[in-house]
């Protein structure tokens, strides 16, 4: 019992149960919770298979983005009413687990009975040591003999994520602008406004809501006296002396 | 023409209502122990989201019923009650009671006290900006400048505790003057920090006026239109903001500020910065009038109206000759008696218009006295400014505005 | 079996396999049935890795990393599907979403 | 399995380990004192001479302290949350060369836990799990306007982390490598340019590269201008506002450790890490990461904080599009580099 | 020497300069009286100057209207409302028991003036919210301190005081100083000692 396969198996071990609480537990952030230990345990595998980069890769995409996701989606979506736990009709369980066992069986019987075809590839341990790693060997690989597959995954994420802002985007955009009914009444137009019978007061001089925010600061217009700007207040950039 | 009050709706901490089938809407309690409230103020908003749809300020917590009080005291007693509406800046309260009530009684204090008023005035102005400055930035996250702002603050607490003996609840204004004489080193001591703060201020502006993150959270920032402005009633920075020139020193000038050269300063965008550049370019303003008044005041001279029997006989008389000894008797056990009117006269504190409304029956107990604190107007536009706006920026509103709960509630 | 070899990693892909395709089946919230989809694509990955380790090939590293390029974007619009439905629903039982059935 | 490799190395950990939280611990009065210092007041110091016992101090009255749980919160992931912010920040210690190789007793001992391939990733994964500890946390505390804080802040948290990898791409493809050590080494052949001998630090050569991840990096820590928890608990309730006594202290930690770990990294990446102008060593290492640490200090006391949509508008909008322009331009050099060879 | 002699003795306060802050002191030649005189021949009353102030009384029902239209007179422009409030006249006269003060501000003129109108107890007054935003809160608070309550108010309610306030506004003149009966402060059997104060009232 080598040390590799004791680890392996401990680990292994752990992310199969990890995975039965995915599916056992009651609530869905402790199956969230479980599937996060399962994956983590599948990183360790990846790195006894001396694939390094991709356990990095796994627990940053999977764990750290998609599984995130999963956990916002839980919880905005109000964890409480949940439907109750398993659901399905007991005879159905016990179908599926009896079908469970025998795929398994048949699945197993084929691993056992299997040969190896082809002989080994040309990535050795040694020779990707030679190259610097696991992770500049995979690069060499990827941009060698994958360019097109890479481009075509490029273009599938950039769908994938305009696909998720249509879907996000809240159906009717909200209105901005909410209509205040305040008493206005202008300082440079005597008229003033007729509150009373709700006529929007004719601004020509004030166009309220119009305003431009320059880059620059601001600078302050200076009132030597009393009756300075009072036929017209300073609004607006007009006054940008 | 009946008119039912509205049942009054239990107080709740938060609930959220389903208002249609998409749109959630969530109340939210904000106060009235909240570290950005400026004191007990509590502000119910509803939220869709981020953006507030509606915002209820409720006040009333640090309601003592000084209007009720100055009903039951006489003119000279109430004067330490003015401290205590906005303690921030008391010698601009104290003036503006006095000066009311000289207005009703007909009276003037001598040249050298108007002097010394308009400065301990303007230096009020300056201290409560500071307070402003200080916790306005500290809501929107400039840690520091509370502590500098409350630094400088101290200079000026120190000249009013040399001149009254108090720092905050000042009580130093009187009916006719002041009763005790100036200390002779007073002066210097304005004229030290006459010459600090400049500086000290030009590293407010450093640290604010250009930093890009200051100007995303004000610009554009709980906008108010002029005439929106003029319709609520604002008054102080927040109308100035707005562009519209009308402050009362210049407006309707007491004391000497019209023997005073200053400027005022107008904002072209009625938003969060445009106030906070106003405030800042008042200060300024504050040191030159204080500079020129420090120039112009006689150093001898009365400070005491002493020959009318409106107002107390100064001290070292009145051991020695008899008339003021009588007169200091009836002065102390029955008070003075003003003419039968009414009065309104408004002073430019540091947070707006101050008035004070005082109708006389004649005898030695106002009537009524009405004090027109401009926090509780100019607090009326946080609901106007909040609507649209987004929930982070109900702290900047509320420091913009300015307000002492204390003068909110009176 | 002191040596570590292919049916290691293997039995453990198909042990996953068979609980991620159990919890589909098993289970109706919707969003447990997208995680045992995950745990479907965790599998397979294993045993792409599992082969390129013995074959001394990094081919199926390639394939792993595609694969888990392909799941990222699955599960984005697969959100998005579910977060559209649940606001207009307003449930994640998978068995009341049947609009399209009748 | 020769032990005593394993051994030293196991040592070597320990010691690193115990340093970080040691660091972490005086990393608080270090805040407290400078943040005194630039607001013009003395800071800590009652406790001890020059205040110097103050973390000990904070470590005792926290233990003190009551340890609340919300009554209908989930017990398991309450407890599970903080623990696992705060375990998780000093590993990323782990991949940071300290030095060459030293030989102690006669035993050749390497100054780094680890060497893996993939350093930086393993760092970048490990900020990926710590954003459940806020997500658990916000969703444990049971209360509606905690979780909103959580998914917030765990949304600032995975925007800014995309922002940090992509603005280190640039230094890969100028060290060719993912190692740390690796990098350092390659920071340690000094650039001749006409017989003036510059330090070939990243700094120099991937000036936007660093600007963005200094940028990415205080926000990734929830710091300075970007500290929407501690705002958000004002305004409704971070992650953390249920959580009290020690429990409290492990994210409020986590933090100190999560500012040092991001420090040593960006000496290593940026500035060459033990490598300096005379004797090279791990005192280097320690300067520069103390100028990290100094400038998150210096932004917390000046900056005001960002709103919620400037702050994810500043990450997509700006950052993001800066990074990519980054590794055009650096890929570009580097092909230019080796077309002409 | 009873006290009436003393205060004959008192110098006569001479008459507060004339700053024309309120514009002219007569009644007759003051604009804003002249122009009220002639739009609202019936709803007029008097108005009188003290010092240099100048007030007009008006009738309760047209005071929305006299101030509306001095607010868009285009000579007057008063288009700034200071301050509103009550004073509860309670014993200088008995018939309208309170008065509503409205101080209006022409910012244009730079000139105040008083208006003033009387109310009884259960009275509705005309509200000035339609003409002027800043009367909400200072109405809220007129309502509040003296029960008068204001017509076309859209929010009338409490400010100052708890919403479930039940024992009166405090500003009346009835309403004794220290309220109709003692808060027991949590944690104190009995309310704090009284100290009878020796004030005598007029």
């Amino acid at each position: 019992m080598s040390a590799e396969v004791l680890v392996f198996d401990i680990l292994g071990a752990i992310a199969v149960l990890a995975a039965a609480g995915v599916v056992l537990a009651r609530n869905p952030v402790h199956s969230a919770l479980a599937l996060v230990v399962s994956f983590v345990n599948v990183a360790a595998i990846y790195v006894i298979l001396r694939a390094e980069f991709l356990a990095a890769a796994q627990i940053i995409v999977y764990t750290g983005a998609i599984l995130v996701l999963v956990l916002f989606v839980i919880m905005l979506v109000d964890p409480d009413n949940l439907p109750e736990f398993h659901g399905g009709r007991p005879v159905q369980r016990l179908l599926a687990l009896i079908l469970g066992l025998a795929l398994l069986g048949e699945v197993m019987a084929a691993i056992l009975t299997r040969t190896i075809v082809g002989q080994p590839g040309p990535w050795s341990p040694q020779a990707v040591a030679a190259v610097g790693g696991n992770t500049q060997a995979l690069g060499r690989v990827l941009y060698s003999g994958y360019v097109l597959p890479i481009q075509v995954t490029a273009v599938l994420l950039l769908a994938a994520t305009i696909g998720a802002l249509v879907l996000a985007r809240p159906d009717t955009p909200r209105v901005r602008a909410l209509v205040r009914d305040t008493a206005t009444i202008s300082l440079a137009h005597p008229r003033g406004s007729e509150m009373a019978n709700g006529v929007e007061p004719a601004l020509p001089a004030l166009a309220a809501g119009q305003l431009k925010l320059e880059a620059g600061e601001r600078t302050l217009v200076m009132a030597k006296s009393g009756d300075d700007f009072l036929d017209q207040p300073v609004w607006g950039e007009r006054h940008q002396s | 023409m009946s008119l039912e009050i509205t049942e009054p709706t239990p107080v709740i901490i938060s609930e959220e209502r389903q208002v249609s089938d998409t749109r959630r809407e969530l109340v939210l309690n904000m106060g009235p122990q909240h570290p950005s409230t400026h004191g007990v103020l509590r502000v119910r908003l509803t939220l869709e989201g981020e953006t507030i749809t509606g915002c209820d300020p409720v006040i009333g917590y640090l309601h003592r019923g000084v209007e009720k009080l100055g009903e039951s005291k006489r003119y000279a007693q109430f004067v330490p009650w003015t401290d205590r509406t906005d303690y921030v800046a008391a010698p601009s309260n104290n003036l503006g009671y006095v000066l009311t009530v000289e207005k009703l009684l007909g009276i003037e204090a001598p040249e050298r006290a108007q002097y010394w008023r308009m400065i301990m005035a303007e230096l009020a102005r300056l201290a409560s900006h500071l307070v402003w400055l200080g916790t306005h930035a500290l809501d929107i996250g400039a840690l520091s400048m509370s502590l500098y702002c409350f630094r400088e603050r101290e200079m000026i607490l120190d000249i009013f505790e040399k001149f009254c003996g108090a720092r905050l609840t000042t009580n130093m204004m009187e009916i006719g003057g002041f009763s005790r004489p100036i200390p002779p080193d007073l002066p210097d001591m304005i004229r030290d920090f006459l010459a600090v703060f400049p500086k000290r201020q030009r590293e407010y502006e450093d640290m604010l006026s250009a930093n890009p993150i200051w100007l995303a959270r004000t610009r554009g920032v709980g906008v108010i239109e002029p005439d929106v402005a003029i319709n609520y009633g604002l008054t102080g920075a927040c109308l100035r903001g707005s562009g519209v020139n009308y402050d009362v020193r210049k407006a309707q000038p007491y004391l000497f500020y019209d023997r005073v050269d200053f400027e005022v300063p107008l904002g072209t965008h009625g938003d969060v910065y445009d106030r906070y550049l106003v405030r800042m370019e008042e200060m300024r303003q504050s040191l030159k009038i204080i500079q020129q008044c420090l120039d112009q005041v006689p150093t001898d001279g009365p400070l005491k109206l002493a020959e009318s029997n409106y107002v107390i006989p100064p001290h070292d008389t009145v051991l020695t000759t008899a008339e003021d000894m009588q007169r200091h008797f009836i002065w102390v056990i029955k008070g003075f008696s003003p003419p039968k009117g009414e009065v309104y006269l408004a002073i430019e504190h540091s947070k707006g218009e101050l008035g004070h409304y005082i109708v006389s029956d004649g005898s030695p107990i106002p009537y009524r006295l009405r004090i027109r604190t401009p926090d509780f107007v100019n607090l009326q536009s946080l609901p106007y400014m909040a609507e649209g706006a987004m929930l982070a920026d109900v702290v900047a509103l509320i420091g913009t505005i300015d307000i002492v709960l204390g003068s909110v509630d009176r | 079996m002191s040596e570590l070899t292919a049916t290691h990693f293997l039995t453990l892909s198909a042990a996953l396999f068979i609980i991620g395709m159990l919890g589909v089946l098993i289970r109706r919230n919707v969003l447990v049935i997208f995680m045992c989809i995950e745990l479907m694509f965790n599998a397979v990955n294993v045993s792409f890795i599992g082969f390129a380790w013995e074959q001394h090939s990094l081919v199926g590293q390639t394939f792993a990393l595609f694969i888990i390029a392909v799941a990222a974007a699955e599960a984005v619009v697969g959100l998005g599907i579910i977060m559209a439905l649940s606001r207009r629903l307003d449930t994640v039982d998978i068995d009341q979403v049947h609009e399209l059935r009748e | 399995m020769n032990w005593a490799a394993f051994l030293s190395n196991y040592i070597f950990a320990f010691i690193v380990l115990n340093v970080m939280l040691g660091l972490m611990a005086y990393m608080t009065y270090f805040e407290r004192k400078v943040l005194a210092a630039m607001q013009d007041r003395v800071g800590p110091k009652r406790t001890g001479p020059f205040g110097l016992l103050q973390p000990i101090a904070d470590g005792i009255k926290l233990l003190a302290k009551e340890d609340i749980v919300p009554k209908n919160a989930d017990r398991l992931v309450f407890l599970v949350a903080p623990l696992l912010s705060f375990v998780l920040a000093p590993l990323s210690a782990a991949v940071i060369p300290f030095g060459g190789t030293v030989t102690v007793f006669g035993q050749e001992v390497n100054l780094y836990v680890a060497d893996i391939n993939v350093a930086v990733l393993y760092v970048l994964a490990l900020g990926g799990m710590g954003v459940y500890g806020i997500i658990l946390g916000g969703y444990a505390s049971a209360n509606r306007y905690s979780l909103l804080g959580a998914l917030r802040s765990a949304a600032q948290v995975i925007s800014y982390e995309i922002v940090l990898g992509l603005s280190l791409v640039g230094v890969f493809i100028l060290s060719g490598t993912l190692s740390l050590v690796q990098i350092l080494e390659a920071q340690q052949q000094p650039l001749s340019f006409g017989g003036v001998q510059v330090p070939n630090w990243y700094i120099l050569s991937q000036p936007l590269g660093f600007v963005l991840f200094l940028i990415a990096a205080v926000a990734e820590t929830n710091r300075a201008p970007f500290d929407l928890p501690e705002a958000e608990s004002e305004l409704i309730g971070g992650f953390h506002t249920e959580y009290s006594g020690f429990r409290f202290s492990f994210f409020f930690l986590a933090e100190y450790i999560n500012m040092i770990a991001v420090s040593l990294l960006a000496a290593t990446l940026f500035l060459g890490g033990t490598d300096g102008p005379i004797a090279d060593g791990v005192w280097w290492l320690a300067a520069k990461a103390a100028l990290f640490l100094f400038f998150y200090i210096w932004l917390r006391t000046t900056l005001p904080r960002f709103r919620y949509d400037q702050l994810m508008g500043l990450a997509w909008k700006v950052l993001l599009p800066l990074a990519l322009i980054n590794i055009a331009l650096t890929g570009l050099i580097r092909l230019w580099g080796l077309g002409l060879l | 020497m009873s006290d009436e002699r003393q205060i004959a003795a008192m110098p006569r306060p001479e008459p507060w300069r004339d700053t024309g802050y309120w514009g002219p002191t007569d009644p007759d030649a003051h604009p804003a009286v002249r122009a009220i005189r002639e739009q609202f021949p019936d709803a007029y009353i008097d108005a009188y100057s003290f010092r240099d102030e100048m007030t007009v009384r008006v009738e309760r029902p047209r005071y929305r209207d006299v101030i509306q239209f001095l607010r868009d007179h285009p000579d007057l422009q008063y288009t700034m409302l200071s301050d509103e409030t009550a004073v509860d006249m309670l014993r200088l006269r008995d018939d309208p028991r309170f008065d509503v003060v409205a101080q209006l501000y022409s910012l244009r003129r730079r000139q105040r003036l008083r208006v003033k109108t009387g109310v009884n107890d259960g009275e509705l007054v005309p509200s000035l919210v339609p003409v002027f935003a800043a009367a909400g809160w200072l109405e809220r608070e007129i309502y509040d301190m003296f029960g008068i309550v204001f017509e076309g108010h859209p929010d009338l309610r409490r400010i100052l005081l708890p919403e479930d306030w039940d024992e009166g506004h405090p500003l009346r003149k009835d309403y004794p100083l220290r309220g109709y009966r003692e808060y027991v402060q949590p944690g104190f059997e009995a309310p704090a000692p009284r100290v009878r104060s020796r004030l005598r009232r007029p």
